[in-house]
C-alpha cells in the first residue's frame, strides 16, 4: 500500500440523540474535519455491541470511534452508563490481546457540542494516521479472503464489485 | 466419603432431590462426573484431590432433561461442588439459570486439586486456580464435609505470564495471541465445559446475521476468542475448565484471569462471591471510571 | 427488491462540494437499485412529487434519500413514501449535508464519502422490514411535582382546561420560595399579595388534588401511561378533622428547639407548626424530631387542647399509586450555601466570607425575610446578631455564581435584580443608612429591569462598586469588607453592619435523585435538561415529561410562570387525543433462543422487560424467557448489545442492518 | 489517614537555609520535640537552597531546578517522605513537584539540568502535617504540663495552606489544624482574622516599610482578639513578626512587645522542656511561660 | 498612561492582527492548542504559565485581597488587563509585579482559578529578559544578591547576603539595628555554610541563565 496516499478508514458508531445531533451541529456551523470517518447511527451508545467493532476491523477499518451522550444526559437515562462499563472491559481486553488503545476510541459528545465533535473526529483521524494502517488485522483479512472467497464475500460480494466500479 | 454417600442416599430416598451430580473414581488419579438418580448408586460417589470437573456445568444442561423427564418428581437437584465450583453455582443463580431453592449444594473444605488427571497432587502439580485461592470453605452450601487442610505452596506462574505479556509491546502481544489462536480448531470444548456458557444457541452459531465466522481460520478464531473472553468478563468465576478442556492448549485462562483482575481493580467485583451484590454486567455506578471517554 | 435513490442538491448546499449527478449515476449501477436521480430540492413539492411518481412508475419497494440530516426531513420523506403506497419505514436517509458537504472542502473526497454514505443506506434499506406505528392509550390526568409559583401556574392552567391534576409538594404548604419574598422587582409589589389568591385557587379547584408534605417515590410506565407512586408523609394531624384554629401551636411547650426554615432560620418555631400564616392547606404538622411526645412519650399538650380531636400521634406515612398521562416537573431551586463543605463535594463554600460563622453575613432569602412585613422582625431592618438597625450595609453579588473555583460557572440571572431591589428596600426603610453593592457586571435584561437598577443608583443613591470582595473580617461588631473598585483602580474597605450575599441559585439537593426516579437527564449541576435548547425548551427528553421553572435553569418569576403555562399547554395538547402514536423502534425477543439470563431486564432503563414462562405440552414451565413490553420500550437497544445469545433485535436498527452498513464501508 | 502507618514512617529532613541561621531555634526545638515523640529523621545530605523566593520570581527554570535538586537527592538517598519545616520551602517543593508531574516539558528540561530522572513520588510534608501524622493523641500522651494560661493566636501565614488545590491537609481560608495541635498542649486558641494573611516576608530586606505595616496589622489583630502569644510554623514569618518588632517601634512608637513562638517550641514547653532548651531565649521578644501564670496557681 | 492617544489605539489594534504564518497553519485544523497563534505577549505568558491569560474576567478579587495592594502603583488585575490587551510595556514597567510578595492569596481566591502569582512570576521574568527598567530596583537587587549567595555557596548566607545587598544599594544603614542582635544570639553565621556539590548548583545557574 502506498503510504503517501494512504488514508485511514474510520468508523464511528454514534448515538442518535447526542453525538449524531452534535455532528449535525458541526455541519450547520460549517466546521471542517477530515472526511475519513463514516458514521453509523444507532439509537444509543448502549446498543453498540463489541462484535460491531470486530466486524468493522474485519471490513478493513483502521480505527473506530464510539460516541454517545454525556453521563446523566442519556436520552435513555442509563444506556451510556452500561456502555461505559462494557467498553472499559472490551478496551482493556483488546489492549491485552495486542490491539493498541488508540484504534478504538470513545467520547461523550452532546447535541450542543458541534465543536467538540469536529475536534474529536480530527483527533481520532490524526491518531490513526500516526499509527498507520491496521496491518495486523488487515493481514488476517486478506488471508481470509484468499482462503475462503465465498464466505468472505457472502454478504459483501456485490459491494466489492461496486467498489471496483467506483474507484 | 461415607457421610457423603449416606447423605446422597438419604436425599434420593426421601425424594428431596431427583438427582445427585457428583464424582466417581475411574482410576487412582482420575475421576469422572456421574449423575446419580438411584439411591443404590450413591456408593460410587467420591470426593478427593482429583475431582477436577466443575459440575455446575451440568446444572443448566442436565436440568432440562431431568425436569422434562420427571413430571411427577421434584425439580430439585443436588450437586457436589468444590468451594470454587460454588462460585459458578452462585453466578448461575444470579443469572436466573437456577433457583437457590431448587438446588442442594453439597460442598467440602477444600485444599486444592491436581492440575490435571494423572498428576500426583503436590505443590508442583497443583491447579493454578488453587494457588492463591481464598475460599477453602464454600461461601454457600447446604451440607459440608471434609476437614480443613493446608494448601501446598506453589508459585503463581499464570500471574507471572500475564505480567510478562503486559510487558510486551502491542505488536508482540498480537503475535503471541495470534499464534495461540491459530491453533484453535473451533471444537468449542471451552464452551461446552463452561458452566456460564449456557445459551441454547451460542452467538457463534447464529447465521442471520453471521456474528462470528465459523471456519477455523485465524480471523474467525480471533473473533471467537475475543468474544468468548468478553462474554465471560465480569462473569467468569475462574474455574479454569476451559483451559483444561482445550485440546490444543490455548491459554484461555490468561484472558479470563486478566479480565477478572480488571473487574476487581476497577469495580472491586469478583464474580460468584455473593448472591446479594448486583452482577457486574447489568449494573452500573455513576462514578465508574470515565477516563476512557474524550 | 427494487430500490430508488434520490440525491438532493439542497440548492447548492450539497452540490457545492458533492458531485450529485455523479453520485446518482454511480448508484444506478448498484444491484437492487432500480432508479436513481438527483434533483435541486428533494424536500420541495416538486421534489416530493418526483419521489412519489418514481415509486409508482418503477414499482419501488424502498427508497434512499441522500439529503440533509434525518433529524430534518426524515418525517417529510416517510410521509411522501407512505402517500405513494410504500411502508414509511422502508425509507433510509444518507446525511450528505451536515455530515458531508458542509464539513469537507475537497470535492473529490466528499463525493467519494457521499457515495459510501449512500451505499451504506442502500445496504441498510435492503434489510429494512416494514413496520407500523404503535398506538397507546392516554390517561387524562397530569402530575405536577412542586407547588411553587411554576407548579401552581401549571396546575391551574391544566385544571382550567378541564383535566385532572395531582399536585405534589414536599413541604407542608404550597407557595415555594415566592411566598418568602417581601416585594418583587421591578414593580415592588408585595409578593404574597399576588401569590396567595393563586394558592387559594389551587386549594379550591375541583379538578386539582393537592398532596402537600408528599413526595414522588417511583415513576413507572411511559408517556400517556405513567404509574406514579406518591408517599404522603405523616403530619400526625387528621386533615379532615383539623379546622386550622392554631390552638395546638399556641399551646405547644416547645418554643426554641427548632429553627423556622420558612424564616430561613432567623426565628424558631414550635414542634407543631404551620410554616407561615397564609399556608395552604392551613393544617399544622408535628415535627417528630423535636416533639416532646415523640422524644419522651410524655406531653401530648396538643392532643389535650384540640377540640376536634384531630391530633393523631399514630398516623403513619401513606403510599398511593396514581395513573398519570403526563408529568410536569417544577421543583425549583435552592440557594448556594457558603458553609464549609467536605472536600469531595462539588460546591466548596466560602471560607473567605467566614463559612457562615458571621451572624450578620446573610443570604438574599434571609434579607427577604428581614424586609418582609410578615417576617421575624415585622419588616423592621434589624440585624440578626444583636437586633440593631444596620447603618451601613454591603451587598455582594455573584457569590457562587460565575465562580468556577467554587463549582459554578453559570450566571444565576436574578441576583442583579434582586440585589438592586433589596438595596432599594433597605434605603426606603433606613433613610440615613448607606448601601453598597459589589458587582462584576449588571445583567438587567428585561422589561423595565435596567430602569429599575438605574433607579436604585440614581434615586436611592445605592453605591455600586465594580469588583469582587476578597475577604470579610469581623472587628468590633463591624464587618470589614475588603474589596477593590476596579473602575477607579482603588482598594476599598467598608466597615459594614450587615452583609448580604447574593448567593447562586442551585438545584434542589434531591434533583438528581428525582431525575433518576422519573427518568429524565440533568446537567452537571443537577438542573434538568430540556429536549432542545431552542425549539423544545419545556420538554424533557423523556416523552410525556415537561419542565417548568427554575428546576431547568435559574429563572425569575415571570419566566417561571411563562414556562409553566407553556408546559401546561404542551400537556394539554398531549391529553387532547385519546391515543398516541409511537415510533415502532422497539426491541423484540426471540423466545426460542433466549437463555433467560435476564441481563436485559437488569440493563433496561425503563423496566420494559418482563419474565415470561414457557410451558411444555403438559403445562410445566420448562424455561423462563424475557418479554419486552412494546408500550414501555423506548428503543434504546441497550438490551440487544447486552444479550449474550443475541436473542433480542431492535426494530429499525437490527443487527443485520448494522452489519450490512459496516460491510458497505 | 492511616495513623499507624504514618507514625512509623521514616522521614527525610529538608531544613532549609533559615534553619541554619536566623531560625536556629526552630531547628533545635523541632529536633527535640520529634525525638520526644519517638519519630526520627535523616537530614538530606548536601541539600541546597530551594531558591524561595528570589528564584521563582525571576527565573522559573532555575527555581524548579533548585527545588527539584533536593527532591532528587532525597530520592537518591532512599527517602519517601520528607519534612520541610519552612513554609516557603514547602510551597516551592510541592509547586515544583506539581509542575514536574503535570508538564512533561518542564520535567524533561529539569531532568536534563540535573542529569537525573525522577522515578519515585517523594512526599513533602510541612510541620503541621507531620504532627497530624504523628497524632495529636501522642502529644497529649507525652504532655508533662498543660499550658492553660496561654491564649494562642495560630498564624499560618500565606504559603502553608496554599495553593489550596495542593495542600489538602487543611482549608485554605479558615484552617484549623494548627489550633488542634495547639489545643493538645492545653493552651487555649482564639479565633481571629489574620490567620492566613501574608506578612510580606519576601520584602523583609528590600521594603522593610511594607513588612512593618503588614506585621503590625497581624500582631494587633491577634492582640485585639485576646491572644497573649502567637505561634507560627515558618521561619520567614517568625523573623518578620519577632525581629521586626524593634523596627516597628520606630514607626509605631505605641507598639508593645508581643511574643511569637514556633509551634515546635509550644509543643516542647508542653512536653516539659524549658525555654532555654528550646532556644526561646534566642528570640528578640522575650517569652517566659512563668510570667503568664497567675501567682497563686502552680505550674504543672 | 493615556489609552486614548492615537498611538496607543494603533498598538491596541496591532496586537490583534494575526501574523502571516497563521494563515498557513489554518489549513491544519487538528491542532487547536495555544501554541498555534503565538503572536503576542498574552500568548507568551499563557505558554509559560500553562494557563490562558484570557481566563481573567477582571472581577478584581485578586486586588481586593492583595496584602501589598496599597503600595502598588496599579492594581494586579489591571496588570492582567494590560497584558490581555497587549500593552506590555506599561505592565512590565509598573511596580506591581515587583511588589507582589508571592503569597498566592489571589491565586487561592480567584473565581476563575487563574494562578495570578504564577502570572506575576512570568511577568517579572519577561521584564528581566527584555531588560526593561525596573521600578522597584532594590527588590531586584535583593533577589540578585540572594541568588548570588546560593550560586556561590549552595545555600543562603545571610551575612554575605546583607553585605552584598548593601553594596548594591549603598543603603548602608539599614538593618544595623538587627544584625548585631542576630549575631549576638548566634543566628548570623560569620562564615558561609558551603555545600559539597557547589559545582552542580553553579552549573544549574549557568545553564538556566542562558536566555
Amino acid at each position: 500500500m502506498d503510504n503517501q496516499k494512504w488514508e485511514p478508514k474510520i468508523v464511528a458508531f454514534v448515538c442518535n440523540w447526542c453525538t449524531y445531533t452534535g455532528a449535525d451541529l458541526a455541519g450547520t456551523s460549517r466546521m471542517k474535519y477530515p472526511a475519513n470517518t463514516k458514521m453509523i447511527r444507532v439509537m444509543c451508545s448502549g446498543s453498540v455491541d463489541p462484535v460491531f467493532i470486530l466486524k468493522a476491523f474485519e471490513r478493513g477499518a483502521d480505527g473506530i470511534l464510539v460516541s454517545g451522550c454525556h453521563p446523566n444526559d442519556c436520552h435513555y437515562n442509563a444506556g451510556n452508563f452500561h456502555a461505559r462499563r462494557r467498553w472499559d472491559f472490551f478496551h482493556e481486553l483488546l489492549d491485552f490481546i495486542g490491539i493498541e488503545k488508540g484504534r478504538l476510541q470513545f467520547s461523550w459528545i452532546s447535541a450542543s457540542e458541534g465543536k467538540k465533535f469536529a475536534d474529536v473526529v480530527s483527533k481520532v483521524t490524526k491518531d490513526i494516521k500516526a499509527m498507520g494502517p491496521f496491518t495486523n488485522y488487515q493481514k488476517m483479512n486478506s488471508e481470509f479472503t484468499a482462503l475462503f472467497p465465498e464466505e468472505a464475500n457472502a454478504d459483501s460480494e456485490i459491494i466489492n464489485q461496486i467498489k471496483e466500479t467506483v474507484l | 466419603m461415607k457421610e457423603l454417600r449416606e447423605h446422597a442416599k438419604e436425599l434420593l430416598e426421601k425424594g428431596e432431590v431427583s438427582a445427585v451430580i457428583g464424582y466417581s473414581q475411574v482410576s487412582e488419579k482420575r475421576t469422572k462426573p456421574i449423575i446419580v438418580t438411584d439411591p443404590q448408586d450413591t456408593d460410587q460417589l467420591v470426593f478427593n484431590e482429583y475431582c477436577l470437573n466443575n459440575l455446575a456445568v451440568y446444572l443448566t444442561k442436565a436440568r432440562i432433561k431431568v425436569s422434562c423427564r420427571t413430571k411427577d418428581k421434584t425439580l430439585k437437584l443436588a450437586v457436589t461442588a468444590k468451594p470454587c465450583d460454588v462460585h459458578s453455582v452462585v453466578a448461575l443463580i444470579q443469572e436466573n439459570q437456577i433457583h437457590r431453592e431448587d438446588i442442594h449444594i453439597i460442598s467440602f473444605n477444600c485444599h486444592g486439586v491436581a492440575k490435571d488427571f494423572g498428576f500426583e497432587f503436590s505443590g508442583d502439580n497443583i491447579a493454578s486456580k488453587c494457588i492463591n485461592c481464598e475460599t477453602h470453605k464454600p461461601l454457600y452450601f447446604d451440607k459440608i464435609f471434609g476437614e480443613e487442610k493446608e494448601t501446598p505452596k506453589a508459585s503463581d506462574d499464570a500471574m507471572e505470564r500475564i505480567q510478562e505479556i503486559e510487558r510486551m509491546s502491542h505488536q508482540e502481544r498480537f503475535e503471541f495471541f495470534k499464534n495461540e489462536f491459530d491453533k484453535c480448531i473451533k471444537c468449542y470444548a471451552c464452551r461446552a465445559v463452561c458452566p456460564l456458557c449456557y445459551c441454547q444457541r451460542c452467538i457463534t452459531d447464529k447465521t442471520i446475521p453471521r456474528w462470528i465466522e465459523s471456519s477455523s481460520h485465524m480471523r474467525g478464531n480471533f473473533a471467537w476468542n475475543i468474544v468468548r473472553a468478553f462474554h465471560l468478563s465480569g462473569r467468569c468465576t475462574g474455574c479454569g475448565e476451559c483451559e483444561r478442556a482445550c485440546p490444543v492448549d490455548i491459554p484461555l485462562s490468561l484472558l479470563n484471569r486478566r479480565m477478572a483482575i480488571k473487574a476487581k481493580k476497577s469495580f472491586s467485583y469478583v464474580s460468584g462471591r455473593s448472591l446479594e451484590t448486583p452482577t457486574l454486567v447489568g449494573s452500573f455506578n455513576e462514578k465508574d471510571n470515565d477516563e476512557l471517554f474524550m | 427488491m427494487k430500490i430508488g435513490v434520490f440525491i438532493c442538491h439542497c440548492g447548492e448546499n450539497i452540490s457545492s462540494t458533492v458531485d450529485c449527478p455523479r453520485v446518482a449515476k454511480i448508484c444506478e449501477s448498484y444491484p437492487g437499485v432500480e432508479y436513481s436521480v438527483d434533483y435541486k430540492y428533494m424536500c420541495s413539492d416538486p421534489g416530493q412529487n418526483l419521489i412519489r411518481e418514481a415509486i409508482q412508475l418503477y414499482k419501488l419497494d424502498a427508497i434512499v434519500i441522500g439529503s440533509c440530516s434525518p433529524h430534518m426531513h426524515e418525517r417529510t420523506f416517510r410521509n411522501a413514501a407512505f402517500s405513494a403506497g410504500i411502508n414509511p419505514f422502508m425509507v433510509e436517509i444518507a446525511n450528505l449535508r451536515e455530515h458531508c458537504s458542509w464539513v469537507h472542502d475537497d470535492i473529490e473526497s466528499s463525493t467519494l464519502k457521499a457515495i459510501e454514505l449512500v451505499r451504506m443506506a442502500i445496504e441498510k434499506v435492503k434489510r429494512d422490514k416494514p413496520l407500523s406505528k404503535i398506538n397507546v392509550p392516554v390517561t387524562k390526568r397530569v402530575l405536577v411535582i412542586g407547588g411553587g409559583i411554576a407548579g401552581i401556574q401549571a396546575a391551574l392552567d391544566v385544571a382550567n382546561a378541564g383535566y385532572e391534576v395531582v399536585l405534589v409538594e414536599k413541604e407542608p404548604s404550597i407557595g415555594g420560595h415566592m411566598s418568602q419574598l417581601s416585594e418583587t422587582f421591578p414593580t415592588l409589589d408585595c409578593s404574597q399579595c399576588i401569590l396567595t389568591p393563586r394558592m387559594v385557587e389551587v386549594h379550591q379547584h375541583p379538578k386539582i388534588k393537592l398532596l402537600t408534605y408528599s413526595e414522588v417515590v417511583k415513576v413507572e410506565g411511559f408517556i400517556g401511561n405513567f404509574k406514579v407512586t406518591i408517599k404522603k408523609k405523616a403530619r400526625h394531624i387528621n386533615e379532615d378533622l383539623c379546622s386550622g384554629c392554631g390552638m395546638c401551636i399556641s399551646k405547644c411547650p416547645i418554643k426554641k428547639k427548632a429553627y423556622n426554615s420558612f424564616e430561613e432560620d432567623l426565628a424558631f418555631r414550635s414542634a407543631v407548626y404551620i410554616p407561615f400564616s397564609q399556608a395552604i392547606p392551613n393544617i399544622p404538622v408535628i415535627d417528630e424530631t423535636v416533639c416532646t411526645y415523640f422524644q419522651t412519650g410524655k406531653c401530648g399538650m396538643c392532643l389535650k387542647v384540640c377540640d376536634r380531636g384531630a391530633i393523631n400521634f399514630d398516623q403513619k406515612d401513606t403510599v398511593m399509586v396514581a395513573d398519570i398521562g403526563a408529568i410536569i416537573v417544577a421543583t425549583g431551586y435552592k440557594l448556594y450555601d457558603i458553609e464549609r463543605k467536605s472536600a469531595d463535594l462539588k460546591y466548596k463554600g466560602y471560607g473567605e466570607y467566614g463559612y457562615g460563622k458571621y451572624r450578620d453575613v446573610i443570604d438574599g432569602l434571609q434579607f427577604e425575610r428581614i424586609a418582609s412585613a410578615s417576617g421575624p422582625t415585622s419588616g423592621e431592618m434589624k440585624r440578626p446578631s444583636d437586633g440593631k438597625e444596620p447603618k451601613k450595609i454591603v451587598f455582594i453579588q455573584c457569590v457562587g455564581s460565575r465562580d468556577d473555583s467554587k463549582g459554578i460557572s453559570y450566571c444565576s440571572k436574578i441576583c442583579c435584580m434582586y440585589t438592586a431591589k433589596q438595596a432599594m428596600l433597605y434605603r426606603h426603610k433606613v433613610h440615613d443608612g448607606e448601601a453598597y453593592v459589589f458587582y462584576m457586571d449588571i445583567r438587567a435584561g428585561g422589561k423595565m429591569y435596567e430602569e429599575f437598577v438605574r433607579r436604585a443608583i440614581e434615586e436611592d443613591k445605592v453605591k455600586y462598586i465594580r469588583g469582587r470582595v476578597s475577604r470579610i473580617y469581623e472587628e468590633n461588631g463591624k464587618y470589614i469588607v475588603k474589596g477593590e473598585d476596579t473602575i477607579a483602580g482603588m482598594p476599598v474597605e467598608i466597615d459594614a453592619d450587615m452583609v448580604v450575599l447574593a448567593t447562586a441559585m442551585i438545584p434542589q439537593d434531591n434533583a438528581p435523585a428525582l431525575a433518576r426516579t422519573i427518568g429524565i437527564p440533568y446537567d452537571k449541576y443537577g438542573f434538568f435538561n430540556e429536549s432542545h435548547p431552542k425549539l423544545k425548551p419545556v420538554e424533557s427528553t423523556t416523552a410525556g415529561v415537561f419542565l417548568a421553572g427554575a428546576c431547568q435553569s435559574p429563572k425569575d418569576i415571570p419566566e417561571s410562570v411563562a414556562m409553566a403555562s407553556a408546559a401546561a399547554c404542551k400537556t394539554i395538547i398531549l391529553l387532547s387525543s385519546d391515543t398516541l402514536e409511537r415510533e415502532p423502534v422497539v426491541a423484540k425477543v426471540n423466545e426460542d433462543l433466549c437463555a433467560g439470563c435476564f441481563y436485559c431486564q437488569k440493563v433496561c432503563p425503563f423496566g420494559a422487560v418482563e419474565v415470561k414462562d414457557v410451558k411444555d405440552i403438559n403445562g410445566i414451565v420448562y424455561k423462563e424467557v424475557a418479554f419486552i413490553n412494546q408500550g414501555v420500550c423506548q428503543g434504546c437497544g441497550t438490551c440487544t448489545a447486552t444479550c449474550l445469545s443475541k436473542s433480542i433485535e431492535l426494530s429499525g436498527f437490527n443487527n443485520e442492518e448494522i452489519f450490512a452498513e459496516i460491510a458497505a464501508l | 489517614m492511616n495513623l499507624l502507618k504514618e507514625v512509623f514512617m521514616k522521614y527525610g529532613y529538608f531544613p532549609g537555609c533559615s534553619q541554619t541561621g536566623s531560625a536556629k531555634e526552630y531547628d533545635i526545638s523541632l529536633r527535640k520535640v520529634i525525638e520526644k515523640l519517638g519519630v526520627s529523621f535523616d537530614e538530606i545530605e548536601d541539600w541546597s537552597c530551594c531558591g524561595a523566593t528570589s528564584a521563582h520570581v525571576t527565573n522559573h527554570k532555575l527555581s524548579t531546578a533548585l527545588a527539584m535538586r533536593n527532591i532528587m537527592l532525597a530520592e537518591q538517598q532512599g527517602m519517601e517522605n520528607i519534612i520541610a519545616p519552612c513554609a516557603a520551602c514547602y510551597n516551592r517543593l510541592i509547586m515544583s513537584q506539581f509542575e514536574i508531574a503535570n508538564h512533561s516539558g518542564i520535567r524533561k528540561e529539569t531532568e536534563e539540568l540535573l542529569s537525573a530522572s525522577f522515578q519515585k513520588d517523594v512526599k513533602v510534608f510541612n510541620v503541621l502535617e507531620l504532627f497530624l501524622n504523628i497524632g495529636i493523641d501522642k502529644i497529649i500522651e507525652n504532655r508533662k504540663r498543660e499550658l492553660n494560661d496561654l491564649k494562642v493566636a495560630c498564624y499560618y501565614g500565606c504559603l502553608l495552606v496554599r495553593p489550596s488545590g495542593l495542600t489538602k491537609f487543611d482549608d485554605a481560608e479558615q484552617p484549623e489544624s494548627m489550633e488542634k495541635i495547639a489545643e493538645a498542649t492545653g493552651a487555649k486558641t482564639i479565633d481571629w482574622n489574620y490567620k492566613v494573611e501574608c506578612c510580606g516576608a519576601a520584602h523583609s530586606i528590600a521594603r522593610r516599610d511594607i513588612v512593618v505595616d503588614l506585621s503590625k496589622k497581624i500582631l494587633d489583630d491577634a492582640k485585639y482578639h485576646g491572644a497573649n502569644v502567637m505561634i507560627v510554623a515558618c521561619p520567614m514569618c517568625h523573623t518578620n513578626l519577632d525581629m521586626r518588632q524593634r523596627v516597628m517601634k520606630r514607626t509605631y512608637p505605641e507598639h508593645e512587645d508581643f511574643p511569637v513562638l514556633y509551634i515546635t517550641e509550644l509543643i516542647g514547653l508542653a512536653l516539659g522542656m524549658d525555654e532555654k532548651e528550646l532556644g526561646i531565649d534566642l528570640h528578640f521578644i522575650d517569652f517566659n511561660y512563668k510570667d503568664l501564670v497567675p501567682e497563686n496557681s502552680g505550674v504543672g | 498612561m493615556s489609552v486614548n492617544t492615537l498611538k496607543e489605539t494603533n498598538k491596541l489594534l496591532a496586537s490583534f492582527v494575526p501574523p502571516a504564518s497563521f494563515t498557513d497553519e489554518e489549513q491544519e485544523p487538528l491542532n487547536t492548542s495555544v501554541q498555534l497563534h503565538r503572536h503576542n505577549i498574552a500568548d507568551e505568558i499563557s505558554e509559560r504559565t500553562f494557563q490562558d491569560v484570557s481566563l481573567c474576567y477582571q472581577c478584581g478579587k485578586c486586588s481586593s485581597g492583595c496584602p501589598v495592594r496599597y503600595y502598588m502603583d496599579i492594581a494586579p488585575n489591571k496588570v492582567v488587563r494590560l497584558i490581555q490587551l497587549g500593552f506590555y510595556e506599561e505592565a512590565l514597567k509598573s511596580s506591581t509585579p515587583w511588589l507582589c510578595a508571592g503569597c498566592q492569596t489571589c491565586s487561592a481566591r480567584c473565581p476563575k482559578e487563574f494562578d495570578l502569582a504564577k502570572f506575576m512570576d512570568a511577568v517579572r521574568e519577561i521584564a528581566i529578559e527584555k531588560g526593561i527598567e525596573v521600578k522597584e530596583k532594590n527588590i531586584l537587587k535583593f533577589h540578585k544578591a540572594f541568588l548570588d549567595q546560593i550560586k556561590s555557596h549552595g545555600r543562603s548566607y545571610e551575612a554575605g547576603l546583607v553585605a552584598e545587598y548593601k553594596m548594591k544599594t549603598l543603603d548602608l544603614l539599614q538593618d544595623v539595628d538587627s544584625a548585631p542582635g542576630m549575631y549576638l544570639k548566634g543566628k548570623l553565621a560569620i562564615l558561609p555554610h558551603n555545600i559539597k556539590d557547589r559545582k552542580g548548583v553553579k552549573s544549574i545557574f549557568k545553564k538556566t541563565s542562558g536566555k
